[in-house]
């Protein structure tokens, strides 16, 4: 088995209002020093272990988790186990 | 998971207590119902079906004044909901819940399951849920774990029945110090349904399977019945949560397949029922101690989220989204298939039985065996003790409170930024109020009306309640939410069919809170009575307390009214200018709870003025006939800020005016007389209008053209400002909301 | 004509335009589930508001995988009808049928109220009952409807009059360009936020979506008429 | 500046409709290797250099962006920056 992560974000040229209304909210909460905030979503992703893992992983973000029009993903494997 | 106990070591560490349950109760059970000591299920299960939650120990004694028959009574309290006949072989289905515990401790979630539930007793009954409504009570909006609570209890009935698709078309919001630690979040929902199509939440047939459908059981909820009913102290974190999550598309799918079951396959079904509180225990032996059955349930077919889930938490999980159904031996499969095609589990867990035993297997052992009725017939009531509470025995020596001079403009504006009295835009406008194109009107007026399809019918509804009135005075106060109610029905065009409630109250071993709530429920069945209306179903909050501080006495009441020519619905909204204005009902001094005494002295007190039942309802089937005969350009009833702010409030996204002559005084503008009406005629409907309201309408003015509000009172004439006024009433809520506290 | 509702689990509000079509404009309409595979006999497909698949992932993302799709394509290649309301507009921009996306309103909040929609394009099938530039008022009810496509695509929605309506005094979610509804470049295929079956009825208090669904009708006779 | 990544994640008794949901889409999209996934979210926060960041990470994660009754947190410094 494999657990992969795959971090899914806006494009940086995609307004994101929340990352924005809780940057305001931490700041006025008393955090002056919090410069910016920005929000992503991941997905752990357990599977058996495949030759082609890139592939697979390409595939299923490619396919259903990530909306190209918007955003943007990487992932990172992160760990083995059996 | 602490190590399961044996009997005998349940009888010497008393665990029971802490789950609810009282040594009195523990020897009844095991001396003279079960004459043996119960094992470890055993004795959660009674725990927790023996909790006020379920079984309604303490307050059934009071709740037996409600009248529950009449002639369009189809089915009263007892079962998922009530039942009311309204011609046409069809039927309109309701009843109302309480979240306010598991909303005050995780108000998103709290507040979406509340309204799941109460969608799932709605189409329990082989009902179309067609309408949700919400009570909302909050404390004052100057703390951010109140602006939380707001926020996010909203979006949690938002975000329920929004993706259901049933429309949330009404409610009521009000703010009070008392309620800051424990909000209130009462949801009604309203189904529609052929009369053929009623169902009931039985077992009967030996060798009948018991289905359990929908989602898997988890180990959340656990004691969420009995923690409902326990009192509450500061919440603390822990790092396993058991607060239920609610699934709405799950829902959806559930709903469409029952649906579809109930209507299109009844020869297969013997009775449905869902999982409320208390889980699979309080659907499955309720469902058998109705049709007086036995069951025997095999608990390793239960669908589980997580492994290693003891036959306690199995029983007792609250998970959300599951349904529980007695199918006639032979049609498993075909069930089945039904809820596949659906995308949902249907599984076998049992059978009835013959006898009437409560059998339950796990893991090849026999966990649990009793008589069915032991769990829910044999439960001891309780009769509580009343005392009248020490502050109105002292209210009645004190000197009745009178606002003294005050300036009037100034305090319209004031007024009209409470925000109990502003405006609710920012809550309703997150709730999707169209959906499924029956809302003929939304929030914003007296009552929600929804057309019905296919006859030239609509009904009408609303949740009321006025915790400072009941707090003043219970039984009063209790009459007075049923008539507001009704009032805001009449107003609408509509004819009262039926109530349900949610009773919020403190803690009912309080003498004091329990004789505030026995008094009130005297006053509300009085009110029914004389309305000639039936309480068709509810629902008992008990233990609204944060530290010991009891909530204002809040029963809150839902009420359905049917319309017989849809066209014929009316609004609060002034509509032509020209129209004459009456004040139907006479104005007195009525200062005590009102939301001028509120923002003037920060507390109310005060007696409340008996009420003239008999009159009041009388007064309200004129305004019906006036209403019904076409005679209203708009109805709107007074209440919180009385006629100053029924006046500006009618004007508001209309493009009129008024010019208003009242013989009252400043402060009369102000005052919360019940049982009164502000409504505008069209000059050629004045005289045949003036005829039917005999001497009761008194005319006031008349709308204009201008967005003027022109006002001579019994001292004084004033030009307010409408736009000014209607911009502060928008603004009030949104504006608390964002202020830094 | 004959009109398909395709219904997704978690769709909800196939009922409402199912009843525009047939109580209010007499026009027939079947539902077809998400399950099926064609659209043989229907002369345009509508794709309801609601939550399919409850608005996990992203509104319309997983609808989009149904085995109805395939046909609502090849539908849609033919230059045939196909419309999609609120959700509807979601799973038809997940699908590649429409351009760009729909984001979280910048409120972060659902908001179902009426709003006033400027008609840009009244030579499209579905709008050609209206007058270019008039302003009328439909309802919305949605927590994502926020319009996103890149300067690029903006650039040519514009350039070919994809955008049929726009929000014409406020903007309620903060689409960019103000857009409310776009087609895709050949014009058969029509996505929008705002709800036009939810307006079709004086009763309910509004009847400015009617001309959408009189407007497909005016279009079919035209055609049967060229015959 | 430093740049911290707080990671959001049910707990793990807490049951997630939106993963099991996208979990079957994505098993029946043709990836039958694929066992689970589970859902969360990051905040990407940058904020001024200060003595006390763990405290302040703490404090913005529990105040804000993290809800006890559902959810569990824990965080990363991503990086130095100037
Ligand atoms: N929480 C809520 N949910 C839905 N509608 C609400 C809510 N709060 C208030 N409303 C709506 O706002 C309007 C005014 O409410 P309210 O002041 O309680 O009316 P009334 O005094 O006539 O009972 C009503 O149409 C009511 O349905
Ligand atoms: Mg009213």
């Amino acid at each position: 088995m494999k657990k992969v992560r795959i971090y899914v974000t806006y494009k940086e040229s995609v307004f994101d209002p929340q990352g924005e209304t809780i940057t305001t909210a931490v700041k006025s909460l008393g955090f002056p020093q919090v410069k910016e905030i920005n929000v992503g979503k991941f997905f752990d992703v357990t599977l058996l272990e495949t030759a082609d893992l890139d592939q697979t992983i390409a595939a299923i973000s490619e396919k259903l988790l990530v909306n190209f029009n918007l955003e943007t993903y990487h992932y990172q494997v992160l760990e083995e186990q059996k | 998971m602490t190590k399961k106990l044996t009997p005998e070591q349940i009888q010497q560490q008393k665990p029971y207590l802490a789950w609810g349950l009282s040594e009195k109760e523990y020897d009844y059970i095991s001396q003279r119902l079960l004459g043996r000591l119960p094992n470890y299920t055993e004795t959660g299960l009674f725990a927790v079906m023996w909790s006020e939650h379920c079984s309604y120990k303490m307050s059934k004694p009071v709740l037996r004044e409600f009248p529950s028959t009449g002639k369009r009574v189809l089915q009263g309290p007892g079962e998922g909901a009530g039942i009311l006949d309204i011609g046409d072989q069809q039927a309109v289905v309701f009843k109302a819940e309480s979240h306010n515990h598991p909303s005050a401790v995780e108000p998103y979630e709290g507040a979406a399951t509340g309204v799941g539930g109460i969608i799932r007793d709605i189409f329990s009954m082989g009902a179309r849920p067609i309408a949700m409504l919400d009570s909302l009570h909050f404390g004052e909006i100057d703390q951010p774990r109140t602006k939380y609570l707001i926020n996010e209890i909203v979006a949690g009935i938002g975000g329920y029945g929004n993706c259901m698709g049933i429309p949330t078309v009404g409610g009521e919001t009000t703010f009070d110090p008392c309620y800051t630690g424990n909000p209130l979040v009462n949801a009604m929902c309203v189904g529609l349904m052929d009369q053929a199509d009623m169902q009931k939440g039985r077992a009967q047939g030996i060798g009948n399977a018991v289905m359990y459908v929908g989602a898997k059981t988890g180990r959340d909820g656990i004691h969420g019945a009995t923690f409902a009913s326990a009192d509450f102290a500061d919440d603390k974190e822990t790092q396993r949560s058991a607060v239920q999550v609610g699934d709405p598309f799950m829902e959806k799918l559930l709903l469409e397949a029952c649906l579809e079951l109930t209507h299109k396959h009844q020869d297969w079904l013997i009775g449905i029922q869902d999982m409320g509180a208390a889980g699979l225990v309080s659907s499955s032996c309720e469902m058998a101690a109705k049709a007086d059955s036995g069951m025997e349930l095999e608990l390793d077919q239960v669908p589980q989220r997580e492994p290693g889930m003891s036959a306690y938490e199995i029983m007792l999980s609250e998970s959300q989204e599951r349904m529980l159904l007695c199918i006639k031996k032979g049609f498993e499969k075909p069930v089945q298939d039904l809820f596949e095609s659906y995308g949902l589990e249907a599984v076998v867990i049992g059978r009835v039985t013959a006898g009437h035993q409560y059998i339950l297997h796990h893991q090849g052992n026999k966990v649990t065996d009793i008589p069915v009725s032991s769990l829910t017939d044999d439960v001891l009531e309780e009769q509580g003790t009343e005392v009248m509470p020490s502050r109105l025995q002292q209210a009645a020596l004190q000197p009745v409170w009178q606002p003294t001079e005050f300036d009037f403009a100034a305090t319209f504006y004031q007024m009209l930024q409470q925000p109990t009295i502003a405006a609710k835009t920012s809550i309703t406008q997150t709730y999707d109020s169209q959906v499924r194109t029956n809302t003929v009107v939304g929030p914003g007026s007296d009552a929600a009306v929804l057309r019905i399809r296919r006859t030239t019918k609509g009904l009408a509804m609303t949740t009321d309640g006025n915790g400072r009135f009941v707090y003043l005075n219970p039984e009063i106060g209790g009459k007075l939410a049923v008539l507001e109610a009704a009032a805001n029905l009449v107003a609408s065009g509509a004819e009262p069919l039926g109530i349900t409630d949610c009773l919020n109250y403190g803690d009912p071993h309080d003498p004091e809170v329990y004789w505030e709530l026995h008094q009130s429920v005297k006053g509300m069945a009085a009110a029914c009575r004389a309305l000639e209306i039936p309480v068709i179903s509810g629902n008992v909050s008990l233990y609204n307390e944060t530290n010991q501080q009891a909530i204002y006495p809040t029963p809150m009441v839902g009420m359905v009214g049917l319309i017989n020519d849809i066209q014929k619905y009316e609004t609060i909204k002034l509509k032509n200018a020209g129209d004459k204005l009456f004040l139907i009902g006479t104005t007195t001094d009525d200062y005590a709870g009102s939301e001028l005494q509120k923002m003037l002295q920060h507390e109310i007190s005060g007696q409340l003025a008996d009420i003239d039942l008999k009159q009041q309802v009388a007064g309200l089937q004129q305004v019906l006939h006036a209403v019904q005969a076409g005679l209203t350009s708009s109805v709107h009833d007074l209440s919180e800020g009385g006629l100053a702010i029924a006046l500006a409030e009618s004007t508001f996204a209309t493009d009129l005016g008024l010019q208003v002559t009242v013989p009252l005084t400043d402060a009369q503008l102000f005052s919360e007389t019940p049982g009164r009406f502000l409504i505008s005629v069209a000059p050629a409907k004045v005289a045949q209008f003036t005829e039917l309201m005999q001497d009761k309408a008194l005319l006031i003015g008349e709308v204009i053209p201008q967005k003027k509000f022109e006002l001579k009172t019994l001292t004084a004439t004033y030009q307010l400002d409408l736009l000014r006024a209607q911009k502060l009433w928008e603004d009030a809520i949104p504006c608390l909301m964002k202020s830094k506290a | 004509m004959r009109v398909a509702v395709v219904v997704f689990p978690g769709s909800n509000c196939d009922i409402d335009l199912y009843e525009a079509l047939t109580s209010v404009c007499k026009v027939e309409a079947a539902y077809v589930s998400y399950q099926q595979d064609n659209l043989a006999g229907f002369d345009a497909v509508m794709l309801p508001g609601g939550f399919s698949y409850g608005d996990y992932l992203r509104c319309g993302a997983i609808a989009r995988f149904s085995n109805i799709m395939p046909a609502i394509q090849q539908f849609a290649a033919q230059g045939k009808p196909v419309f999609g309301t609120c959700n509807g507009f979601q799973i038809l921009t997940e699908a590649g049928l429409l351009p760009g996306a729909l984001k979280q309103n910048d409120s972060l909040k659902f908001v179902c109220k009426t709003v006033a929609l400027r008609v840009e394009n009244n030579q499209t099938v579905f709008t050609n009952q209206y007058q270019a530039g008039e302003v009328i008022q439909l309802p919305i009810a949605h927590a994502d409807g926020s319009y996103y496509a890149d300067q690029e695509t903006l650039a040519a929605l514009e350039a070919n009059h994809q955008v049929v309506f726009r929000y014409a005094t406020e903007n309620p979610n903060g689409s960019l360009n103000d857009i409310a509804g776009i087609t895709n470049r050949r014009g058969n295929v029509l996505g929008m936020m705002p709800h036009p079956e939810r307006a079709v009825e004086q009763l309910l208090g509004n009847t400015d979506g009617l001309r959408l669904f009189k407007s497909l009708l005016a279009g079919q006779t035209i055609k049967e008429a060229a015959h």
